[in-house]
């Protein structure tokens, strides 16, 4: 199989000195649903950063062929959709409809297409109703599926979701769950929810400390009850 | 502080409206070789911070007739350059105009004017000259409060100039004027120690996100503090003796007609020439013309004709806007839809 | 959050909400402009006027309540000036209204024609912008030629206001959980700097995850939206209509006034 | 046993006209740990909210005998700390240290005394390291622990906690169980995560659209299946 990802020997520092990846080695085949988990502050949310080129460290990072660098970017771009921690801050247009179509329009498609591709993309999460609405007429868990919808729209060939499921409830939860797994799409999530993880994922990526420390089926190394305590997590507590 | 529709003639508001517009159409163009797209969301953001900030706000010395967003002006130029501020502080006027209804449309030129270009432009350059390649302190210190408070003062001297420009008002300038400037001084002050506090925390904490650095150091220390308070003392007090002097022109309006006085000649009235002159091109500009006033037993039987049509006026509109809420009150009930109110 | 109920209304849907932002906005500029050009010590001729905005809130079922209400919140400045006017002219005049005549001064009138216009004016501004959404409005100002750059600001701002006012509301709840007496005027300063500064680090913290957001859904600097407006036929029947009632009564005052 | 809380056919509805609590009748021994459950959007964090006094509604509250009013407020901010959803909004000073002395300082304790309550405090939530960090550079989790030490600072007779739990990772959770179930307060803690309620409480109520639909045994309440799923959650998996 093809990868879509391969981070080769990747190290990010902050600005004030904090370590928060290194020497990251990883690489993602296509069509793979990987799950990144580790402890508060492990850096998973910074090697999704990393991924979509917004955090320029040492090593390489290569995303569908194409190595992660300043020429590149636009391209990479169309590849991976990230949806970072907080959807108060992906939907930043004035509509719902705005705000999906935002990405194909972007990529220079034809007014007809992104009208097509806003629908579906509305459709696959159930909020075709509202997208006349203003994002802050929305509930948090309606926001939460808003903001996947405007990766979708970009129909990108790799989706990266940071903690899609916080602050969501059970049943909200189980309908992300459903909708996650019937994407066609390569998908990398990080979660500190090991129920959730378990649900989703084939392949799971434990990080601490900027450190991977394991990596293989999800549930052989989530129901590894000594490995997820030492690192701080826990064993998932039933297959959903 | 925000100027209504009807405190401004038509002439003046349409030309200001002109002038706003050019001119922000300008800048636009200019600003968009300087402002790079990375910098689109943080004057958004910013914009929102400035109406958010008045929440904060309220604990610190009332501030009468201003609205909280004049805080921002001097602090948002400092920050991003005196071309984005205007920008974002006319947008922020214009989003209180349309969604919070504060400020008339049609003066939404004079209210552009007065808080989002004044202030960035006057508060920014003031700032730059006080503060100029010095490192110090106080200087740059001196320089905020100097930006703010002149930046408010000139705005609070356009609004008399623009309101008595349109004559609608009958409040006499020099009133009017130290009317505003007396209030906005304190505004000022407030407005001054707020953008230095926010300034400090930025250089603490963030200090690259200023457009070109800050100059010096500024930091709330208690020696600036106390000089800047013995400064106004000293200001205060000369304006007041001064204003003291010209008191009897000030408060003239109170007896500007006096009853005990038959032979008492007001000063200031209209009759005044200026406003004269103001009130003939006023009503040669108007789409409409001005019908004099008919004083005291000046032609009684037009006067009564005038009042029945009046009359007619009056009540025909409120019969008409009867029946329309009528129409529509049986319409509803006889076809009840769901309103999608959020 | 949740600050729905300042712009609730534009989300309901009637015959005069259909109608093109753009349509609506030059009525209202034009009425706006008509009204302020009234005669400064005419109060008859502003009923006339009032019917036009009362028909369009009464259509868009906009609940008049809420209209008035709304007028009250803004109406001080223009209250205290428009009240200082009986106070500087005092020249008398006799006024007949129907079959009464009564004796007041210029300045009471002129302080009546501010306070009628200002609600007049304001009744069709609550009008426009309480029937015609504030995305729509800004597509439409952009298409009548106001500056891109512009436009992107007043979406962020109307997008991040509420977001920014509920955190500074959530703020000042936590700060009042904890605050169990008076505190001295130095100590109410540096909380309220602190505050201030704490939200203005929220501020940017958004901004910079916004403009990763844009530039991960491929955002190079120029701006692309879709105008989804449309001028129908409804929208020449209101142009119509506009433009009858404003010349009529055009006419209508003038006569009166000569 | 003397009453920490009792609310009497309250109910409150947002500006907007939303009805978010809905003629609640609750009464909270002292030293009893409640948690109060129930899908989003379900009414959790309006009545943390009106507890404290924050949201004027109809009908009774009533705080450790004093009736929820103006004139009672200040008093009642002594009796009952209430921590909110967000640890961002609730860390405000520039310094965490600063933070977790706000609420000491205000209740006019001298300042030796303030020092030691403040260390206690950050001991408790093993933060005393950070004294000196500035909040904005905490990790998510950190955040949530210090925003809870601002609240044990000011040892509060009753302790509110809302969604205490959300984005910690477990091993984080689990310290926080420890530590909250050793607190001799009355303790209120709104969660929608069923394993960590589960762990916590001795009574649970369970409200959805802003009533009360169950309040009782948290045990019993939460292990009735058709009831949790009735309202869009799930059963704890295990008692932790
Ligand atoms: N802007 C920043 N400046 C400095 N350090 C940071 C910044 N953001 C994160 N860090 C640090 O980098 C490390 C990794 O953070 P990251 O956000 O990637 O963790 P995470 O795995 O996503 O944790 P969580 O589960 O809490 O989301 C942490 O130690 C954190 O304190
Ligand atoms: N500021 C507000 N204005 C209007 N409605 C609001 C506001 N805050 C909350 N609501 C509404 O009130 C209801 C109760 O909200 P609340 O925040 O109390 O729910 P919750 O149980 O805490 O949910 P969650 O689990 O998502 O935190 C919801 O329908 C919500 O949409
Ligand atoms: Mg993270
Ligand atoms: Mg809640």
């Amino acid at each position: 199989m093809a990868k879509a990802i391969e981070i080769k020997s990747f190290s990010y520092k902050y600005p004030d000195g904090t370590v928060a990846l290194n020497d990251i080695n990883l690489s993602i085949e296509e069509k793979q649903k990987v799950v990144l988990i580790g402890p508060n502050g492990a850096g998973k949310s910074t090697l999704m950063l990393a991924m979509a080129g917004f955090a320029k460290g040492e090593g390489e990072i290569i995303v569908n062929g194409l190595k992660v660098e300043k020429k590149n970017l636009k391209k990479i771009r169309t590849v991976i959709g990230c949806c970072f921690e907080n959807p108060d801050d992906q939907l930043f247009m004035p509509t719902l409809f705005d705000d999906v179509a935002f990405g194909p329009l972007n990529m220079g498609l034809d007014i007809e297409q992104v009208k097509i591709r806003v629908a579906q993309a509305l459709r696959t999460v159930g909020m075709e109703t509202m997208a006349e609405k203003a994002p802050h007429h929305l509930s948090a868990g309606q926001k939460r599926a808003a903001a996947i919808a405007t990766i979708l729209s970009m129909s990108p060939e790799i989706i990266a979701l940071d903690e899609p499921d916080g602050s969501l409830d059970p049943r909200n939860r189980e309908k992300l769950v459903v909708l996650l797994k019937n994407l066609p799409q390569t998908l990398v999530i990080a979660t500190c929810n090991m129920n959730f993880a378990a649900a989703l994922g084939d392949r799971a990526v434990l990080m601490d400390k900027g450190r991977i420390i394991a990596d293989g089926d999800a549930k052989k190394i989530m129901f590894d009850a000594k490995l997820m305590t030492e690192y701080g997590l826990e064993s998932p507590a039933m297959v959903v | 502080m925000h100027m209504a529709n009807e405190l401004l003639s038509l002439p003046v508001a349409g030309g200001t409206l002109v002038i706003a517009g050019g001119v922000l159409g300008l800048i636009c163009k200019k600003a968009k070789q300087v402002i790079t797209s990375e910098k689109l969301a943080l004057m958004g953001i910013l914009g929102a911070f400035i109406f958010a900030a008045q929440m904060v706000n309220f604990r610190l010395p009332a501030m009468p007739g201003t609205s909280g967003h004049m805080v921002g002006a001097v602090l948002l130029a400092i920050i991003l350059g005196p071309h984005a501020a205007a920008i974002v502080i006319s947008s922020v006027i214009i989003v209180q105009c349309l969604i919070f209804q504060d400020g008339g449309l049609l003066a939404l030129g004079c209210n552009i004017i007065n808080m989002a270009f004044v202030p960035a432009y006057v508060g920014y350059y003031l700032y730059r000259i006080a503060a100029a390649r010095s490192f110090s302190n106080l200087r740059t210190y001196i320089g905020v409060m100097l930006a703010c408070l002149i930046g408010i003062e000139t705005c609070a001297v356009l609004v008399p100039i623009e309101a008595t420009l349109s004559g609608v008002l009958m409040v006499p300038f020099s009133t009017f004027l130290i009317t505003m400037t007396g209030v906005h001084f304190l505004v000022g002050i407030v407005e001054g120690i707020v953008t230095v506090a926010v300034l400090a925390y930025i250089q603490q904490v963030r200090p690259d996100i200023v457009a070109d650095n800050l100059c010096g150091k500024v930091r709330l220390s208690k020696r600036a503090v106390l000089a800047t308070f013995a400064v106004f003392t000293i200001i205060i007090g000369a304006g007041l003796s001064l204003l003291a002097s010209r008191m009897p022109d000030g408060l003239e309006w109170s007896y500007a007609e006096r009853p005990d006085q038959p032979n008492f000649k007001p000063i200031v009235s209209n009759n005044d020439s200026r406003i004269t002159v103001i009130d003939r091109l006023q009503s040669k500009y108007s789409l409409m013309p001005d019908y004099s006033v008919r004083s005291n037993g000046e032609n009684e039987n037009s006067q009564a004709s005038v009042g029945w049509t009046s009359f007619a006026g009056v009540f025909g509109s409120i019969t008409t806007m009867a029946v329309i809420w009528l129409i529509a009150w049986i319409l509803r009930r006889n076809n009840p839809r769901t309103i999608i109110a959020q | 959050m949740h600050h729905a109920h300042i712009d609730k209304f534009a989300y309901q849907d009637s015959p005069i909400h259909r109608l093109d932002a753009r349509v609506k906005f030059i009525a209202t500029v034009i009425f706006t402009a008509v009204v302020i050009s009234l005669p400064r010590t005419s109060f008859a001729i502003l009923f006339c006027y009032a019917i036009g905005p009362f028909a369009v809130l009464v259509l868009g079922r906009i609940p008049l309540k809420f209209v008035f209400k709304h007028i009250l919140l803004v109406s001080p400045f223009v209250l205290i000036l428009a009240l200082s006017c009986p106070l500087y002219d005092k020249t008398p005049v006799k006024i007949a209204f129907g079959p009464s005549a009564f004796q007041t001064t210029v300045g009471w009138m002129r302080c009546c024609a501010i306070c009628g216009k200002f609600v007049v004016t304001m009744l069709a501004l609550i009008a426009l912008v309480s029937t015609t959404r504030f995305s729509n409005l800004l597509v439409g100002l952009g298409k009548l030629g106001v500056p891109k750059l512009l436009i992107i600001q007043l979406g962020f701002l109307y997008r991040y206001i509420f977001v920014l006012i509920d955190t500074a509301q959530h703020i000042l709840q936590a700060r009042a959980g904890r605050t169990l007496r008076n505190l001295g005027f130095n100590q109410e300063i540096k909380t309220a700097s602190a505050m201030l500064g704490s939200l203005f680090i929220r501020s940017i913290d958004t901004a910079e995850q916004i403009n990763i957001a844009m530039q991960g859904r491929g955002f190079n600097g120029s701006w692309r939206t879709i105008s989804r407006l449309k001028i129908s036929s409804n929208d020449y029947i209101f142009g119509v209509f506009f433009a009858v009632f404003v010349i009529s009564l055009y006419f209508f005052a003038v006569s009166i006034l000569n």
